[in-house]
């Protein structure tokens, strides 16, 4: 079941790729067809993830369902279902069968243009992404990261407008530099013996180079992971993306990211992970209230929703972080972030989802249900109790207890970024809520796969938190109904409603102060960093590259000279060739060479007979 | 007198006798008679070839059973046969090109008045109408016509002296056959019209002061040693008492001076372009291919065979090879300033003949920094000069070959085409893909590039250059290699490419390239071929110079 | 080596002059008769050359007389050989008339005959 | 099973003519195809390709007996004097062997497409056969001398199929290459000469011939001098910096003949003669100790380097193609140069992948100039929608070249940066990555352009118009033709018909580029095969 999880991905992608032979009308409609039949590749991954046993501590079983090894294919792929990676995979398959639901179960008017293109490209990066969870070795992590990184370009482009354009393009320029230093690392890590991921830790703290490896996975992935300041592709990317593709994206793609970090970076690696940890945890704080601060400024719905992940994988990093630091915390930490990550990816997905669903179902009767919807997963997204969000937050908040940041405890940090959360729902909602309605169309495709998602938020992440937690694992800490327990989980949000509605309550009072930057996107831009990155890099490039210009100028010129005065030389001494050529043609000129000839005859003969004493 | 032997006198023998009767018959069945000699040679080659190469025997005629020192005496031995074989299918190929192509012979005069004496079914009138006849104004009484009959007395006679130098035992012969070869190639090239004749008469004179010279040494050998016998000669010399010795390296000294004016070592070369570039198409080929082989022949029977290598020899060694190297690389660059084909395959000629002088040093002897002594190498001084003797000879014998398949080639250009200047030829290659292959082959082989015979040649003279501690020779040879392959391309590419002004580019009669048919491009072709084919032959040729070798 | 040799000794000494002479002149004209004069000169200088050789040993070699006799017949077929040619391209220089009378007498059989003496 | 057997008992009854037979294969193609007329195409193509579908055969034949069990099938004729010429089929000549004949039969099958219609087809594939008849040679050299003729021949033949086309500019780009080639073959030439003096003539044997070991360590002075002109020599035509001017210059060759140069004729002779040189001739340990193999690394790492960085600054694609060419090729130096078993490995495998790779890169640039006259970068606009199998075929090269898995590029540069960080040059992985980030920096936007960017077409007027298909996607071998959607219609005006002829070989190549990724720890993969070699140079 695991090798049909990847088999049958690849065979929808090679059937459609190959209906390219076929007339155009038959073409048309195979592909239409497979489009449609596509949400069904997701059910091996699925059954694997449900039926795939662990062991206690959470391993993948050898020689079980859960684990397969094909010797032949590059360097012997290993694939294992453990704990990490069966929970992922479920929100993966969830979010993709959604999304690809959300494609093609449309009316042919309502699709995307080019929808059938689209899909195979979900189902690639669908194939790419749970590779990274469930790769066994180094190689074919690289393998599924890289093939879903470059796939994921595709999405992002879709729309083939300016800002797609300009979004892909700085998406696959981070790409490519986070491959290369996944790439890095992973061959360093190769080198000191970690092929497969389960001995990479250790081989990586064991190398000679432990500092340099973790650096480049910190950075490598931190990329995808959307860690500040790597994050800048990331606002740009989602929104440009169709919504179904934002949602895979901000719910599945970046948690790429974080189980790299899961997977590679060593713990028990001394200073260079302590430094590792500070580091993160340094980052990802800055990163979790720096990018609420920039989305409260957005007015674009989706803008706003890719900067609320920015901050959310900010929050699962300090978590990881934390681990980092302190290695006793690590499994708690470990899977507080698996926790945590698998809720946000279906609230997220749900959001995502959503947007459109509110503008194509949001009025009537339908529009409470999405309201509700809607509504739902922005307070799990906040952390609300009884929600999924609260769970994971309540996870980790336990699981980084005994760290502390500039002297506060980093548990007493870490939920106000649910307020910061819930300020940018605040403003995502009121965003919505003037967004634009369009005309009401029956319950399709959409409507279904948002509302799929929605549900399994709900659900999801108590059953991968309470019924296939590894026995073996660490102490898993459920949030009661104590008052304290509710009360933690609901004070950053009512600060957040609080700050929100004064902010609002001012802003509609037109009270608010002159140099409060105005929420248009104009103050800062969507991809904040990027843009005088752009600009100095443009500069650069184009300085550096007139010198090029200048340098190879002058190195033609040289040789130039070089090939000049050496055509002279020789063009000199075959003319000397040749004059003397044309002397020696005059019979008198070669005649008394021939009489010198001669004469030295004659002459050495004469030396030879006087010396030699002989005569004739 | 076996059949071998029979053979060996028929080789010689044959060629002068239908050379005797062609001149008193007229044209076409002197190209009958031409043809079937060459036929019938090749035949006779066979088992002189074989009792020499496969049985190693040398084989000895002496003439009407006459004995040295007076008989005429005919001695096939390594050396011979690899030079013989060189003549006898060289020799076949361009017979059967002149037979085929009459016009490629020559120019002569006819009267228009008489119209036509010996018929317009001549060898040289050909089938071809002759646009020139309407040209010529009738008062006009001389109309040089292409082709010329006397080619093929000639050239066979030549063709039997060659034999006769390659042969002979003595040296009286060596001396009367190359007369015979200098003698026709005068008049050959003077066959080629109002322009050759200036020519001709500079390579006469040339070559008769040469042949006194030559004739003056063996003079000076016999009054010493009292026989004309080259092994006697060689024997006496190698046991003659000390002072003896000047008058026989003055008579060395003399030969020496007077093959190089024959073969046209530089700066001796200047006889060499108006003839072999004026002569004929059918005869350019000779005269490099065979004619300036017979005085090499002479000058490696002389230097190996006759004097014995000596102290007192080191002087001229190095004054001969500096002239090779001189040669080679002064050929070469004047090669490249050509702007006409023929005269630029000429160049090449000399620049050729410089390399079979660098013998002349392995001869002398090995330098300071020979290897010898160093780890796996074990060389002694006869593996020098054997090795050497191996190299000079194979890329004498792929000069002939080469050479021969290329003047072929540029003089059916500059027949066709009536002008062999580079520039006007631009593009007329792509209409003989046949043509353009021998001459890329022929390259191939005058570069001495791998395969062919000249690079077997060129890897062995290097070889024992090495060997020797002469590793400025191997500059030399890499500096020519280099040289030659550049004006090779210089000569052949243009041919190739379409000429970029329509306005320079020769036009030719649909009549005359259908004349060019595909019959006239096989014997370059297969010259070609030949040289390539005969790189394998390395080893072969190895072996076979070891037959009646003087060590 | 008596008083023989002194004869001899002259003999050859005349030669090489009168050989040496010739050379010169063959090689540093440029009136073609004139060579052609010069390069008969040559020739009996080393035919002198020969002979005194000749005689230098005890009893006259045959051989050598055999090599003169053989030379001067060559010599003199190039002389021949030469003189035609020379003919011809004066007659380049001179008139068209004579020019076209020279190509009309066809020399080659006249070449032939000398080819044909130089073989006898 | 069958097979096997049978083609062990052919080995040991005719085992020695097997080499010559290969070679002889070529040869009998070129002297039938010569004096054949222009018009009679079926019969030349039928001898073309017949003849190379019988040694892809014979060569498929051969890998059992020959790299499992040990089999040396072996031909030999006296040449010169105390000089054999040896033919030896050993699994490293068979590895470049098999190279040569499998895209030889696909640039064949090209080049009768591509020539369709045009002059002088008979000389171009006499030329063309006879250069696969030098490659053949060259791989299956038994000895220095042999090896040296075929990369002589290889020179020779190779310059009328670069000056094909017969305009000034391919006449003078022909004759820069016959410069070059020549120049570095008399180094060779002398080299060889200097070393068979010293150690008689050189077999290669696995771990360096006998007399040049012991030359190496008795005359270390004059085994390095004979090294350097050896390789010298052999730089050239492996285009390592600064020897490299003739390459791009040959761009304006028929692509076919820019296909082979570039995938197996003549860079890789040079690449492969240094492999021989290094391992078969010096054998790494002495090549070590004479201390030659870290400036050639040196040298090999600058070639990467510049090479990448010009190609990026090219606008030809050709051009482009051909500094990449220049870049990559000096991996295999690299691997060679590391003194380890898989940087060694990395760099023979490297040897197979990059052909493949390049090959359909160029198939792809041929296909583009010829159908839509498309030369430069920046008229690649929307090329995907246009004609989406070569485009597809393209993107597959271009990520084999930037290395990504699962292609086959990535298999040896993975491998590479193994050995690099195993030997004494960790650094080498530094001009690996940065490599590999300047293939991705001239290679993507191409990718990029070809997929996402609206053709440019006179007609057209929606800015909207592209085509979706996945670019970016390299997990499937000849994908991204996955396009029709509601706009087929509109695709269907914008398609243009990509030949069949040039279609097939691109296709197969594309496949194969993915396919020996795939599949590199399959028993005789290009990888496996390039291992077991590498494991017998280093005993």
């Amino acid at each position: 079941m695991l090798a049909a999880a990847f088999l049958a991905p690849t065979l929808l992608v090679l059937a459609m790729t190959l209906s390219g032979l076929l007339p155009v009308s038959a073409r048309r409609t195979a592909r239409k067809v497979m489009a449609a039949a596509s949400p069904i590749v997701v059910v091996p991954g699925v059954i694997t993830s449900l039926r795939a046993p662990t062991t206690a501590d959470g391993a993948a079983v050898a020689d079980g369902p859960g684990a397969l090894s094909v010797p032949w294919m590059l360097f012997g792929v290993e694939l294992a279902v453990d704990y990490p990676g069966r929970a992922l995979l479920l929100i993966a398959a969830l979010l993709y069968a959604s999304a690809l639901s959300a494609v093609t179960w449309l009316k042919l008017r309502h699709a995307e243009p080019r929808y059938t293109g689209l899909s195979a490209l979900l189902v690639v990066c669908y194939m790419g992404n749970i590779g990274t969870y469930l790769a066994a070795d180094s190689v074919t992590f690289y393998l599924s990261f890289a093939l879903m990184s470059f796939a994921a370009a595709g999405l992002v482009v879709h729309y083939r407008s300016r800002s797609a354009h300009r979004a892909a393009r700085i998406y696959l320029v981070m790409s490519v530099l986070s491959e290369v230093a996944v790439l890095a690392a992973l061959l360093l890590t190769v080198a000191a013996g970690g092929r497969l991921v389960d001995e990479a830790p250790a081989a990586i703290s064991a190398s000679e180079h432990t500092g340099l490896i973790v650096g480049l996975l910190l950075f490598g992935f931190g990329v995808k992971a959307g860690a500040v300041p790597l994050h800048v592709w990331l606002p740009l990317a989602h929104p440009a993306a169709p919504p179904a593709a934002s949602a895979v994206l901000s719910g599945a793609m970046v948690k790429a990211g974080m189980i790299g970090w899961i997977r590679f970076v060593p713990t028990d690696a001394g200073d260079a992970s302590e430094v590792a940890g500070r580091v993160l945890l340094t980052v990802a704080l800055l990163g979790a209230f720096a990018a609420v601060a920039v989305g409260l400024l957005q007015s674009d719905p989706k803008v706003l929703l890719a900067y609320s992940t920015v901050s959310q994988m900010a929050f699962i990093a300090a978590v990881l972080a934390a681990g980092l630091i302190l290695p006793d915390l690590h499994p708690a930490t470990t899977a507080a972030a698996i926790i945590y990550a698998v809720h946000h990816g279906l609230a997220k997905g749900a959001l995502f989802l959503g947007v459109p669903v509110v503008s194509h179902y949001g009025h009537g009767v339908s529009g409470i249900v999405v309201a509700v919807g809607m509504v739902g997963a922005g307070l799990a997204v906040a952390g609300a109790p009884l929600t999924s969000g609260a769970f994971g937050k309540y996870v980790s908040k336990e699981a980084v207890a005994g760290i502390s940041v500039l002297g506060v405890p980093l548990d007493a940090v870490l939920p106000l970024v649910a307020t910061g959360s819930t300020l940018l729902l605040m403003r995502f909602a009121w965003v919505m809520r003037r967004a634009e309605r369009r005309s009401r169309r029956a319950p399709d495709g959409e409507l279904i796969s948002w509302v799929a998602v929605a549900v399994a938020g709900i659900a999801v992440p108590w059953i991968v938190g309470l019924a296939w937690f590894p026995e073996g694992g660490p102490e898993l800490a459920v949030p009661g109904w104590s008052a304290s327990t509710v009360w933690d989980a609901i004070w950053p949000i009512l600060l957040g409603l609080v700050l929100g509605s004064g902010i609002w309550v001012l802003h509609a009072r037109g009270r608010l102060p002159r140099w409060v930057p105005r929420a248009d996107g104009t103050f800062i831009a969507p991809g904040d960093l990027v843009v005088p990155e752009e600009t100095i890099l443009r500069t650069t490039g184009r300085r550096g590259s007139r010198g090029l210009d200048v340098l190879e100028a002058h190195s033609m010129a040289v040789r130039r000279t070089v090939a000049h005065s050496a055509d002279r030389v020789s063009e000199l001494i075959s003319a000397g060739l040749l004059a003397g050529e044309r002397r020696l043609t005059r019979w008198e000129a070669s005649g008394l060479v021939v009489l010198l000839a001669l004469g030295a005859v004659v002459a050495a003969s004469v030396v030879i007979a006087l010396s030699g004493g002989g005569g004739r | 007198m076996s059949l071998t032997q029979s053979a060996l006198g028929a080789l010689v023998l044959l060629p002068l006798l239908v050379a005797a009767v062609t001149a008193v018959l007229p044209h076409t069945p002197r190209r009958t008679l031409g043809v079937g000699t060459a036929l019938v040679l090749p035949v006779l080659l066979a088992p002189v070839l074989w009792s020499t190469a496969v049985d190693g025997d040398v084989v000895d005629l002496a003439l009407g059973g006459y004995e040295p020192p007076l008989g005429i005496r005919l001695r096939a031995d390594g050396l011979s046969a690899a030079f013989l074989t060189l003549s006898v299918v060289v020799g076949t190929a361009i017979t059967a090109y002149a037979a085929v192509l009459p016009h490629s012979t020559g120019r002569r005069i006819v009267s228009p008045p008489t119209m036509q004496p010996e018929g317009p079914a001549g060898p040289g009138g050909g089938a071809q109408p002759e646009p020139a006849e309407q040209a010529a104004p009738a008062d006009r009484p001389g109309v040089w016509r292409p082709g010329h009959p006397s080619f093929w007395p000639l050239w066979l006679a030549c063709w039997s002296g060659l034999n006769a130098v390659f042969l002979s035992g003595d040296l009286f012969n060596t001396y009367v056959g190359l007369e015979l070869v200098g003698m026709t190639a005068v008049a050959l090239v003077a066959l080629g019209g109002r322009s050759s004749w200036q020519a001709a008469l500079r390579y006469l004179f040339v070559a008769v002061l040469g042949s006194l010279l030559l004739l003056i040494g063996i003079g000076l050998l016999v009054s010493i040693t009292g026989t004309l016998d080259v092994l006697q000669a060689g024997a006496v010399l190698a046991d003659a008492p000390e002072e003896t010795r000047p008058a026989a390296v003055l008579a060395l000294c003399l030969i020496t001076v007077g093959m190089c004016l024959k073969v046209a070592l530089v700066p001796f070369h200047t006889w060499l372009i108006p003839a072999h570039a004026g002569a004929p198409s059918a005869v350019s080929p000779l005269l490099s291919a065979l004619v300036i082989k017979a005085p090499v022949f002479v000058l490696l029977r002389v230097w190996l065979w006759v004097v014995p290598a000596g102290e007192d020899l080191a002087v001229l060694t190095v004054v001969l090879s500096v002239m090779g190297a001189a040669a080679v690389v002064g050929g070469s660059v004047l090669a490249l300033r050509q702007t006409h084909l023929k005269p630029l395959i000429a160049y090449s000629t000399v620049a050729q003949v410089g390399y079979w002088f660098l013998f002349a040093a392995m001869v002398g002897g090995s330098s300071s920094g020979s290897p010898e002594g160093l780890p796996g190498v074990d060389i002694t001084e006869d593996d020098v000069v054997s090795s050497a003797l191996v190299g000079t000879v194979a890329m004498a014998l792929g000069h002939g070959l080469a050479k021969a398949a290329m003047f072929l080639a540029a003089g059916f250009l500059k027949d066709l085409y009536g002008t062999d200047e580079m520039d006007r030829l631009r593009g007329v290659g792509q209409h003989h893909p046949g043509l353009v292959m021998a001459m890329g082959l022929s390259a191939v082989g005058l570069a001495g590039l791998p395969i062919s015979l000249s690079f077997s040649g060129k890897w062995m003279l290097t070889t024992s250059a090495v060997a020797a501690g002469h590793y400025w020779a191997v500059v030399v040879i890499v500096i020519g290699t280099i040289l030659s392959a550049a004006y090779l391309v210089r000569a052949i590419a243009p041919l190739l490419v379409e000429s970029e002004d329509e306005g320079t580019a020769v036009e030719v009669p649909e009549w005359q390239l259908e004349h060019a048919s595909v019959l006239t491009q096989l014997p370059p072709l297969v010259l070609g071929l030949l040289t390539i084919v005969a790189g394998f032959g390395g080893a072969l040729l190895g072996d076979l110079l070891t037959v009646g070798a003087p060590w | 080596m008596t008083e023989v040799v002194s004869t001899v000794q002259w003999y050859l000494i005349l030669g090489t002059v009168v050989g040496i002479a010739g050379t010169v002149r063959l090689m540093l004209t440029r009136d073609l008769m004139a060579r052609l004069v010069a390069m008969n000169v040559v020739g009996i200088g080393s035919l002198l050359v020969l002979l005194a050789l000749g005689a230098a040993a005890p009893e006259i070699d045959p051989v050598l007389s055999a090599l003169v006799i053989t030379g001067l017949v060559i010599t003199v077929a190039f002389t021949g050989v030469g003189a035609v040619l020379i003919r011809r391209i004066e007659g380049i220089e001179d008139t068209q008339e004579e020019a076209q009378e020279d190509a009309q007498e066809d020399p080659q059989e006249g070449r032939e005959d000398e080819d044909g003496g130089e073989r006898g | 099973m069958v097979i096997p057997e049978l083609m062990e008992e052919v080995l040991e009854v005719s085992g020695r003519f097997v080499p010559l037979v290969m070679v002889l294969l070529s040869v009998t193609a070129a002297v039938l195809i010569f004096p054949l007329r222009e018009q009679s195409v079926r019969l030349r193509s039928t001898i073309n390709i017949g003849l190379a579908v019988i040694k892809v055969v014979l060569v498929a034949l051969l890998v059992p007996p020959v790299v499992v069990e040990g089999v040396r099938p072996e031909f030999s004729t006296p040449f010169l004097p105390g000089l054999d010429l040896v033919l030896r089929v050993d699994p490293l000549a068979l590895f470049f062997a098999g190279l040569s004949v499998l895209l030889w039969l696909l640039t064949t099958i090209y080049a009768v497409g591509y020539l369709e219609g045009k002059t002088h087809r008979s000389r171009f594939f006499g030329f063309f056969s006879l250069c696969v008849t030098a490659t053949v040679g060259l791989s299956f050299s038994g000895n220095l001398i042999t090896f040296l003729l075929f990369y002589e021949l290889l020179t020779l033949v190779t310059y009328p199929l670069v000056a094909h086309w017969g305009n000034p500019a391919s006449v003078r780009a022909a004759r820069l290459y016959l410069r070059y080639a020549l120049t570095g073959g008399l180094s060779v030439l002398v080299g060889v000469v200097w070393l068979t003096m010293h150690a008689g003539p050189v077999d290669f044997t696995e771990g360096g011939a006998e007399g040049v070991v012991e030359l190496a360590r008795q005359e270390p002075m004059q085994a390095t001098v004979i090294f350097v002109m050896l390789v010298g020599g052999l730089a050239v035509k492996t285009a390592i910096f600064p020897l490299h001017g003739w390459l791009p210059a040959a761009m304006v060759a028929p692509a076919p003949v820019s296909a082979l140069l570039h995938a197996v004729a003549v860079v890789k002779a040079g690449a492969f003669g240094i492999v021989r040189v290094i391992d078969d001739v010096y054998g790494v340990e002495a090549a070590d100790s004479l201390g030659v193999l870290s400036p050639l690394l040196v040298m090999a790492c600058v070639t990467v380097l510049f090479g990448s960085y010009v190609a990026l600054r090219q606008q030809d694609l050709k051009r482009r193609l051909a500094y990449s060419t220049v870049s990559q090729v000096s991996y295999i130096v690299i691997g060679i140069t590391l003194v380890d078993v898989i940087a060694t490995a990395g760099g023979l495998a490297h040897l197979v992948h990059q052909g493949i790779m390049k090959i359909t890169l160029f198939f792809c640039a041929g296909l583009f100039a010829e159908v839509l006259h498309v030369h430069q970068v920046s008229e690649m606009r929307g090329l995907g929608r246009r004609m989406p199998w070569t485009s597809a075929a393209f993107t597959v090269g271009a990520f084999g070249m930037i290395g990504l898995p699962p292609t086959a590029g990535f298999v040896s540069k993975w491998q590479l940066g193994q050995g690099a960080l195993a030997s004494e040059h960790p650094w080498v992985l530094l001009v690996l990555l940065a490599s590999t980030l300047l293939n991705a920096a001239y290679f993507l936007p191409v990718v990029y352009t070809m997929w996402f960017h609206a053709p440019e077409l006179d007609d057209e007027d929606g800015a909207d118009g592209a085509d979706a298909a996945d670019g970016a996607e390299s997990a499937d071998a000849a994908d991204g033709a996955d396009s029709a959607d509601d706009e087929a219609d509109d695709e269907a005006e914008v398609a243009v018909r990509e030949p069949k002829v040039l279609l097939i070989p691109t296709a197969v190549t594309a496949v194969l580029v993915v396919g020996v990724g795939l599949i590199a720890s399959l028993p005789l993969s290009p990888w496996e095969t390039a291992r077991i070699i590498a494991e017998g140079v280093f005993g």
